[in-house]
C-alpha cells in the first residue's frame, strides 16, 4: 500500500469531498423533533440544503443565521438569536443543533457562549441546544459527521441508572442501511439507541398530513440515557478519539465501547453478529444463518467474475473502509482506495486487508478526483465503487461506476441502496458484479477479436510480403 | 380558491410580530384597479426563515461566470463553496475544441485552517501557475468566499500579478458570501468585472455580419441557448455571444461590436446591458424566449428593431415553419393541461417569464414570485428613480462606464430610437405584477413555511420552483417542475422547447401516481372545516403537527 | 391494444419461451423432499437442467428415462422403471414427479397408466407419484407450470377438516419474490401453505452437509390439507381456468378462489393486503403502511424520469401482467406487451391497463423476439423489462433491458431479484428509473446537441451561401 | 487421499446392484502395471442416474453444425431443443460480412400439436422459403428433433426439393434426440452430412499456399480458435477451414484442399479426418492446443510433418517468442496453484487435453473422464478393432467414401508417412488412459451422486467440467472451472490462453470467499472419521442428510 495526498500541489481539481458543516446537518437530522441552524452566511445553508435534498429526495429545511457584511464587524450574535427565535416560532422543535461555517469562524463567534447566553436571556426550558464548530476549512464533512454526534451525546448525555440497553452509533450510511441494522438488532432481540437515526427522517414515506420536521430520528430522552448502556457499538473504526462519540462515553461515564467496522461483508457482519450475541447473551437466529448461507453463496458464484475487478473504491472514510474490505473478502482487488478526508485510521486498517493484494494498493488521503482518476489509469482499474462524483471516471476513462455513498445525485434511490448486513452485502455484490458483467460483455467480443485474432492479420500480410 | 387579506394574515400571524411586518412587505395580492402595487425587495433575508435564497459567490462564480467554458474559473476559499458550485447549474456547452471545455472542472485552494491564520495569497498564487500550466485555458477568474475578504487576502493584486507573468487575461472577483443580501450582489460583482476587465479586450472594431446581436442573460440550462440559437440562425442573425450559457472568452472578449444586445435575464445581467448602451451605444431589447407567443413577439421585436424587410419576411416565414411543426405536437399536452393551475417561484426572471407559456398551455400562475430579484423586476424599471440604496446595496458600487472614444456608435437615430421605444421594450422591462391576474399572489423571497400554507389555500396543480422547495409540494401530493434545472430535462426555451415543456408538465399531470396519494383535502376536509372555526393560531399548528 | 401473433409466418425466429416440461421442473422443485423424472429423451432433462442451473446457479438434479431408438418402438416403461427405482434408491424422495416431453407423448405413453402400474408393482408406501403429461409442443413453460401444479394439488389434495390457514398458490416468480410474499403474509397474520415454495430450495444458502435434495419447499402434509383451507389466494389472473389449480379447488372441493395479480405495484399489493386483512381479521401493521409509504414517496420522485419511458415487457404471462401493469400506474407506458404463450386471458386482464396509454399499446402473443423487436422499433420502446434474451434488443436496437423473471442467464442474482410487495416494487422501479437516467445520460448530450444544435450550423452555412 | 477398490465398492454399493454392475465397468483406478485397462464406454445411460449426458440433436446442430456462421440452422421440430441450443455453446464466430453471421438466431418450425398430428413438411417447406427470403444464407441445415422420426417426416426430401427450388446448399440431419447413446451418435451424424454433401462441393483443385491446414474439432469456444489461427499465421501457416468454430460454408466447401489436417477434439470429428483421408488423401495428425507443452509439441510435430527447415526454424522462433512472452505473465499463478489437485470431467475430449495444462501449472488431476466418448478415447485408437458395435451404434451406419479419383493425392511418399507415424501421432490417437498416473481414477459418464462421493474422498482442489455438475462442488466449497464454456471467460488454447486460465483458476484458489466456508472435512473429521466405522450404506446416507 501507497500513501499519496496531494498536498503536493496547491490546486484541489475536482474534489472528493463536501465540508465540515455539511457533515455537521446530518446527525441532527437523525434527532427527533430536531432542527438545524448554520451560524454563517446564508449560502452555505442553502447549498448544503440543495446538495442533500439531491440525494435523499426530501425537504432539507436547515435555518442560516444570514450574516451579511453589518455581521462581519459587529459579530453575528443578534442575527443568530433572530434565527433561533423564528426558528422556534415556525418549527417548535425540542432541539436546535447549531453549526459555524465559515464565516462566524473566521470573525471568531464563541458560539457555545452565544448559544449558552441565548439560552439564559430566553429562559428557556424543554429545549436543547447543540452549538458545534464546524469551521469549512476545519476538516471534511466526515469529520464534521462525528464532531456533530459527538456534540450530541456530550450535550445531551446525563449520569443516568445503568440499564440492559446497548448504545449503537452509525456513521453516515443509507436510511436503508440504518433501518437494516435496526432489523438485525431487533433479530438478535438485543434493546438499543441508535444514533443518528435517519432511516425515517431521511427516507420519508408520503404520509398525511405532512408535518414540517418529519416524525422519526432517535429520541432525545434515548440520547440523554446512553450513560446507562451496557455498552456502545460504534461503527467508527477509521474516526479518530478526538471525535469519538462512543470515546466520549467510555471515558466520561465508563461505557464499554466496541469500536467495529461497518457490517458490510462476511467477516464485518460477523463480528456485529458475534458481539450482539455476547452482549445479549442471545444466539443468532436461523433467519441470519440463512441469510449468511445464501451470501456465501453469492460470494461463490460470483467470484470468477469479481476477481476480474480492479477496483477503485472512494468517499468517507468509514464507509470506504467497510467497502474495500468487502471487496477484497471477494477476491475483488481494491487497487485504488481513496478519501477527501486525512484520518490516519483508515491507512493503519487497510493495512492488513489489502496484506494480500495481488500488486501495491494505492492509498489516497485529502484526494481530489484528477489524482484519482491518475491512480486509477495507473493501476489498471475496471470498476468504481462511490458517490456520484466519481460518474466523472466513467465519463473519461470509461469505468463505470457503482454507486455507494453520499451523495448520489444523478440517480434515484441513494437513499434506499441497502449495503450493509448479509443480505445488503449481497445486494451490494450483485451490483457490483453485474456492473462488472455488463461492462464485459459490452466489451468483450471487441476485446477478444482485437487481442487474439485481428492484430494477426496486419502480422500475416506483414510475413506473406 | 381565491385567498383574501385575512388568509395572508392568519398565514402572517405564525411569525414573531416583527417578522410578520417584516414579510407582509413582500407580499401582495394582485389587484389592477390600484394604480401602483409595491413590493418589497433586495432587503436582508430573516434569520431562521428558511428561504431559497443564495449568497453572492453563488451568483457570481455560479450563475455568471461559470457558464464560460473556455476559461478556468478558481474559487479561492475552502473546498465547500468549490464543490457546490460544481456541475450543479446544468448551464451546457459544447467547446468548437474539445479541450477547451473546463465546465466539468472544479478547482479550488481548498484553504486550510493554516491558510486562514496565515493568509492565502502565496497559495492562490502557486495555484493559478499550476492551472495555466494543467490546462492551458483562455483565460482564468478567482471568485472568493467568506474568508478570502475577512482575513484580506488581496486577490486583486494576485490576479493583476498573475495577469502580467502569464500574459493572460486573470481577473478577481470578490464575490464573498455575505455581500449584499442573496445571489443578486454577486450577479452585479460578475457584471462589473466582465465589463471591466474582459468585454472589449478584443480588437473587433466592426459586427461580422449585418444582424449582429448578443444574447444576455441566457445561461443555456438544458440546451436552452441552442435552441434559441437555432431559430436566430434561421432567421439570419449572427450571434456575437450568449452571456454566458455556452459562452466564451474567446467571443465575449469582442461582445462590443453587435448591433444589439437581447436581454433574457433582466435581474441578473442588466447592468451588462446598461453599461454596454453607455459605453458602445448599443441598445438592449428586453426578450423572452420562454413560451410561443413570447418567442414570436421577440423575434418581432428584433426585426421591428433592425427594420429590414428581408429580415421582417424570413422572420414571418420562421415562425409560420415553426409553428406548422410545433402545433400538431402541442395538442395532446393542451388537452391534458387544460384549466389547471400553478405556483412560479423561481430566480430573478423565470418567475416572470414561464408565466406565459403557461397560459399557452390552459395553466394559470396564481402566484410567482421571485427569490432575490429587485423591485424593478416586479414594478418595472419606471421605479429604479424610487428606490432608495440600502447599505447592502452600496456595498457593491456601481462600475462607472463611459462612451468609448475610439468604439461608441449610435446603431440607430436617436428618434427612432425613440419611436421603437414606445412600441418595443427597447433599454426597458415593465416587471411581472403588470402581467398577473387580479386575486393571485405576488411574493418575493417564498420561504418553507409560506410555500405550505400557500399550498394549502391555493391547492396548485403544479408547484414550480427549485429542488429545495420541491420535496414540500410532492410530500403534499402536488406535481412540481423544477425551473432552476428543469429535471435533466430541457431545452423549454423557443418552439421546440415549448413542446419539451408541455411534455414534461402534462406528464406529471398525467402520472397515475397520484391517484394512489389522495391529497389530504381531497377527501379530508382538513383545513376547509377548521379555518373559520379557530384562532389563526391554533390552527395552522393543527395543521401543522 | 392491438394483439398480434406470429401465426402469419411459419418460422420462428428466436423464441419468447421455452417448452412445457422446462415449466412442469420447477413446481416439483418447490416441493419438500421431492424429485423430478423427464419421461423421454435423456437431452430433454440435460438441456433443462442446464438452463435452470445457469439461472438459479443452484445444482438442479432431473431424472430421465433415456428413452432411446428401442424405446421408441417398444415403448419406454421398462426404462421409467428404472429411472424411478434408482431415483428413489439415491435421493430417498417422497414424491417424484413425472413429466413427458415430446418423444413419450409422440409415442403415445400412458404416462399415468404406467405410473399407477408402477405404484401397484412395487407396492409402495410413503412416497407419491404424480405423472403429468408436458409434450413439447403442448404448450410453452408457462402452461407446463400451471399444468404441474394442478396436477400436484389434485395428486395430494385430500378430504381434510376445515382449518385457519390459507392456500397461496405463485406463479414462476424468483425466490427472493416468493420469500417477501411470505413475509407479507407473516405480518398479516395468516397462516398459510405457500405453494411450490422455492425460495430456499433454488436459493439454497451454502450449508453443511451437502444434501443430494435441498431442504426447503412446500410440505407433502399441507398440500394434502388444502383443501380444508379458508380460501385460496392464486397469484394467476391470466392462467386458463382448466389449468388453474385455485379453481380446482373451488370446483372440487369448495375452497373460495381468490385469482388476484401477482402483487407488484401499489394497487396490486393493496389488493392483496385488502383481502388479507378480509381473511383473517387483522389489519395491516404500521410497518408495511411505511413501505407503502415509501414506495408511494419512490414513484413522485421518479415519475418525471418513468413517464419518458416507452417500455416492451416480455415474458410469462403472469409476470408480464404484473409488469405492464406496474409500469402503467408509474406512467411508464407500455407499448409491447409480448409472450410467447397463447393465454387469452392476458388480452383481458390488460385491456383496462393500457386504456389509459397515451397510444395503442401492442400485445404481441405467440410471439418470437424478431417480432416483439420490429414492435419495438415501430413504437420508438425505449426501455425494455423482461429475461435474459431480450439481451438482443439491447445489442442490436440499444433498448436497454431491466431483467426481470426466468431466464436470466447473463448476469448473477435473477435468484435475489425482488420485484414483489410495496418494498420490493420500490427496488424494481429503482433499478427501471435509473437505467432510464443511464440510458439518457449517456446520449443526452449527443442528442441535445444534435437535436437543438448542430443541424443549425448546416442550415446556417446554407443560408449564408 | 488415494482411493482404493474398497472405497470405490463402498460408492457403488448405494445402487442397486444391477446399476453397480453397470457403473463399475465403466471407472477404473489408473494402475499402470496392468497392460491393458479396459473401460466401457458410449453405451446406454442408465435411466435416473443424474448423467450430464446430453442427445443426438445436441451433438450434431448443438456442437458440430451450429458454429458454422454463413449458415442458416434451422431446428424441425418443436421450440424447447431450439431455444436450448441458441446461443448456449459459446462458439464465437466473427463474419467477414458481418450480415452473413446468423449465430444470434434461432430458427424453429415452433411445431405444435397439429404439426404432430398432420406431420410438418409442409410448414418446413414454407419455413425454408421464409429463412431463404429473410436471412439470404450461404446455405442452410436443418435438424430434426424427437417427433420428425416418429411421425415420419421425411426432411431429406424436403430438403432436396428446397435445394433443387433456391439453388443453395440445403441439407438435412436425422438427429432425433433418441438416436444412440449421448451427443455423440449427433456428432458422428453432421461428419456424415457435412463429408457428403459439403466438404469437396468447392471448385478449388489446389491449396492456396504451400502450408494449407484444416483445423478440426476446434469449437472456437471463448475464442479459442482465434488464439489458435494467431499463432499458426504467424509461422505462415495458411488454415482453410476451421472445422466449424468461426467456420463457413464458403471456407468448408473447399477443405479438400487441405494438405494437412489437424484434429483437436478426436471424438467429435475423427469421422471426417478419417475419411478426408480415404477420399483426398489428406492424413490427418492429433494435436492438442491447450497447455504450453502441448501446444509446442503439436506446433513441432506439424513442422517436422512438412519438413521444411525453413519452417523449423519459423516455429521455434515463434515458440521461443511466445514463451518469452507468457513466461513471466504465468509466475505468479504458477505460485498459487502449485501442489494443488484436479477432477476433469468433460466431453469427449478435454478431459484428457486439460490435464496437461493443469501439470504445468502445478495442479494434479486426480480424477479425469469424459462424458460420451467412446472406448478409443480412453485406450487409443488400437482398440478400434476390438469394439464391437452394438445396436445403438449401427443405427448411426458409418457413411462409405472412396478415393476421389480426380482428387486424391497422396500429401507424402507412403515410407515417409510409416517413419512419421512413429514419432507423431498421425492418423493416430493414444487416448487419455496411457497420461493418467497411478491410483487417479478414470470415469465414464460421471453422473451427480458419483461426483459427490468422489468428492468427499478426494477432496481436490478444483472441479473442472460444465454448469449443470458445478454447483455441487461449489456447495461443498470448492472452486469449480466450467470446461465447457470457460464461465464466460477464455481463450484458454495457445500460449497466452495459457495464461487466461492460469489466472481463471489462481484467482479461483486465491479468492479469500473461501475462506468463509470451511469444507466439513477442514474442521470436522466427517468422513475419515466414520467410513471405516460403519457400513457403507449407512456411512453415506449419514453425509448425505
Amino acid at each position: 500500500m501507497t500513501r499519496e495526498t496531494t498536498a503536493y500541489r496547491s490546486v484541489n481539481e475536482n474534489p472528493c469531498n463536501m465540508c465540515m458543516p455539511m457533515g455537521g446537518i446530518l446527525p441532527f437530522k437523525g434527532i427527533e423533533e430536531a432542527m438545524v441552524i448554520i451560524h454563517g452566511s446564508q449560502g452555505c445553508s442553502t447549498y448544503m440544503r440543495r446538495h442533500i435534498a439531491e440525494h435523499y429526495n426530501e425537504p432539507i429545511d436547515v435555518g442560516s443565521s444570514s450574516i451579511n457584511e453589518k455581521g462581519t464587524i459587529y459579530g453575528g450574535a443578534q442575527n443568530l438569536f433572530q434565527a433561533l427565535d423564528n426558528i422556534r416560532k415556525v418549527y417548535q422543535p425540542r432541539l436546535i443543533g447549531i453549526l459555524t461555517s465559515c464565516l462566524a469562524e473566521t470573525i471568531g463567534e464563541d458560539v457555545e457562549g452565544i448559544t449558552r447566553f441565548y439560552l439564559k436571556q430566553r429562559d428557556l426550558e424543554g429545549i436543547s441546544l447543540i452549538a458545534v464548530s464546524t469551521p469549512g476549512y476545519g476538516g471534511t464533512h466526515s469529520e464534521g459527521y462525528w464532531l456533530a454526534v459527538k456534540k450530541i451525546v456530550a450535550g445531551l448525555a446525563e449520569n443516568t441508572e445503568k440499564h440492559d440497553g446497548i448504545n449503537v452509533i452509525v456513521p453516515n450510511l443509507s436510511p436503508a442501511d440504518i433501518r437494516e441494522i435496526k432489523r438485525i438488532l431487533k433479530l438478535m432481540g438485543v434493546r438499543y439507541t441508535l444514533l443518528p437515526d435517519i432511516s425515517d427522517t431521511l427516507d420519508r414515506p408520503i404520509a398525511r398530513p405532512y408535518t414540517k420536521i418529519p416524525p422519526g430520528g432517535t429520541s432525545i430522552e434515548s440520547i440523554r440515557r446512553m450513560p446507562g448502556a451496557v455498552a456502545t457499538v460504534q461503527f467508527g473504526v477509521t474516526v479518530e478519539e478526538k471525535l469519538s462519540p462512543g470515546h466520549y462515553l467510555q471515558t466520561e461515564f465508563g461505557v464499554p465501547l466496541y469500536n467495529l467496522p461497518v457490517p458490510m461483508g462476511v467477516e464485518a457482519t460477523d463480528s456485529l453478529i458475534n458481539l450482539l450475541a455476547q452482549l445479549s447473551g442471545n444466539n443468532a437466529p436461523q433467519s441470519l444463518n440463512m441469510e449468511r448461507g445464501r451470501l456465501l453463496d453469492c460470494m461463490v458464484d460470483s467470484h470468477k467474475y469479481n476477481a476480474q475487478g480492479c477496483g477503485a473504491v472512494f468517499g468517507d472514510p468509514e464507509l470506504v473502509y467497510a467497502a474495500a474490505r468487502t471487496c477484497a473478502e471477494n477476491g475483488l482487488y481494491p487497487a485504488v482506495v481513496a478519501t477527501g478526508s486525512g484520518t490516519a485510521n483508515l491507512e493503519k486498517m487497510l493495512g492488513p486487508v489489502l496484506a494480500d493484494s495481488p500488486q501495491q494498493a494505492r492509498l489516497l488521503k485529502e484526494t481530489d478526483f484528477t489524482q484519482i482518476r491518475e491512480a486509477c489509469r495507473e493501476t489498471g482499474v475496471n470498476i468504481a465503487i462511490g458517490h456520484s462524483d466519481g460518474k466523472f471516471l466513467t465519463e473519461k476513462e470509461g469505468i463505470p461506476l457503482v454507486r455507494l455513498g453520499f451523495p448520489i445525485h444523478d440517480q434515484v434511490g441513494g437513499q434506499r441502496l441497502l449495503s450493509v448486513g448479509y443480505t445488503g452485502t449481497t445486494m451490494f455484490l450483485d451490483r457490483v458484479t453485474n456492473t462488472i458483467l455488463e461492462h464485459k460483455h459490452k466489451n468483450y467480443r471487441a476485446v477478444m477479436y482485437r487481442k487474439f485474432y485481428r492484430k494477426t492479420i496486419s502480422e500475416r500480410t506483414a510475413l506473406k510480403r | 380558491m381565491a385567498i383574501n387579506e385575512k388568509m395572508l394574515e392568519e398565514i402572517l400571524n405564525k411569525y414573531p410580530a416583527k417578522v410578520k411586518r417584516n414579510r407582509k412587505k413582500h407580499i401582495l395580492i394582485r389587484d389592477s384597479a390600484q394604480e401602483i402595487q409595491e413590493i418589497e425587495a433586495n432587503t436582508r433575508t430573516i434569520p431562521g426563515i428558511i428561504t431559497n435564497r443564495g449568497c453572492a459567490f453563488a451568483g457570481c462564480k455560479g450563475v455568471v461566470l461559470g457558464p464560460l467554458k473556455d476559461m478556468v474559473h478558481i474559487v479561492h476559499g475552502p473546498i465547500g463553496c468549490a464543490y457546490y458550485s460544481w456541475l450543479t447549474r446544468r448551464n451546457k456547452a459544447r467547446a468548437d475544441e474539445p479541450k477547451q471545455n473546463f465546465l466539468a472542472y472544479c478547482v479550488s485552494t481548498d484553504m486550510q485552517e493554516s491558510d486562514i491564520v496565515f493568509g492565502g495569497e502565496k497559495k492562490l498564487a502557486r495555484m493559478i501557475d499550476e492551472v495555466v500550466e494543467i490546462f492551458k485555458p483562455n483565460a482564468i477568474t478567482i471568485s472568493a468566499t467568506c474568508p478570502v475578504g475577512l482575513i484580506g487576502d488581496d486577490i486583486q493584486a494576485v490576479a493583476r500579478a498573475a495577469r502580467a507573468k502569464h500574459g493572460l487575461n486573470i481577473t478577481a472577483y470578490s464575490c464573498e458570501g455575505y455581500k449584499g443580501v442573496s445571489q443578486s450582489a454577486g450577479h452585479h460583482i460578475a457584471n462589473n468585472g466582465l465589463m471591466e476587465n474582459i468585454i472589449g479586450e478584443g480588437d473587433w472594431e466592426e459586427p461580422p455580419s449585418k444582424y449582429t446581436i448578443n444574447i444576455l442573460g441566457e445561461y443555456n440550462i438544458g440546451g436552452d441557448s441552442w435552441e434559441v440559437e437555432r431559430i436566430l440562425n434561421e432567421i439570419g442573425y449572427e450571434i456575437q455571444v450568449v452571456m454566458t450559457g455556452n459562452g466564451s472568452y474567446e467571443k465575449l472578449k469582442n461582445a462590443h461590436v453587435a448591433q444589439l444586445n437581447l436581454v433574457q435575464c433582466h435581474r441578473s445581467i442588466n447592468y451588462i446591458a446598461t453599461m454596454l448602451e453607455t459605453k458602445y451605444g448599443t441598445p438592449w431589447l428586453k426578450v423572452n424566449f420562454i413560451g410561443i407567443r413570447a418567442t414570436i413577439e421577440t423575434l418581432r421585436n428584433m426585426a421591428r428593431y433592425f427594420g429590414d424587410e428581408a429580415l421582417i419576411k424570413r422572420t414571418e416565414e420562421v415562425i409560420e415553419k415553426e409553428l406548422a411543426e410545433i402545433e400538431p405536437q402541442l395538442e395532446p399536452y393542451r388537452k391534458i393541461c387544460a384549466n389547471k393551475t400553478a405556483f412560479c417561484f423561481v430566480g430573478g426572471s423565470r418567475g416572470h417569464h414561464y408565466q406565459g407559456l403557461y397560459e399557452e398551455l390552459g395553466v394559470t400562475t396564481v402566484l410567482a414570485g421571485y427569490e432575490f430579484a429587485h423591485r424593478d423586476d416586479y414594478e418595472g424599471r419606471d421605479i429604479l428613480p424610487n428606490i432608495k440604496a440600502d447599505a447592502d446595496s452600496k456595498n457593491i458600487p456601481d462600475l462607472h462606464v463611459a462612451p468609448d472614444e475610439r468604439r461608441y456608435r449610435l446603431k440607430i437615430p436617436v428618434e427612432r430610437m425613440e419611436e421603437l421605444k414606445q412600441d418595443i421594450p427597447l433599454n426597458n422591462y415593465k416587471g411581472m405584477i403588470d402581467d398577473m391576474a387580479d386575486g393571485s399572489i405576488v411574493v418575493d423571497d417564498l420561504n418553507h413555511y409560506e410555500t405550505e400554507e400557500f399550498i394549502k389555500i391555493f391547492k396548485p396543480d403544479i408547484f414550480s420552483s427549485g429542488i429545495k422547495d420541491k420535496y414540500i409540494p410532492q410530500k403534499m401530493g402536488i406535481p412540481t417542475k423544477q425551473l432552476h434545472n428543469y429535471d435533466y430535462s430541457g431545452p423549454y426555451a423557443g418552439f421546440r422547447g415549448a413542446v419539451n415543456f408541455a411534455r414534461d408538465i402534462a406528464m406529471g399531470f398525467a402520472t397515475p401516481t397520484w391517484n394512489f396519494i389522495v391529497p389530504p383535502w381531497k377527501d379530508q376536509p382538513l383545513l376547509e372545516g377548521t379555518i373559520e372555526n379557530c384562532t389563526a393560531n391554533t390552527c395552522v399548528e393543527e395543521v401543522a403537527t
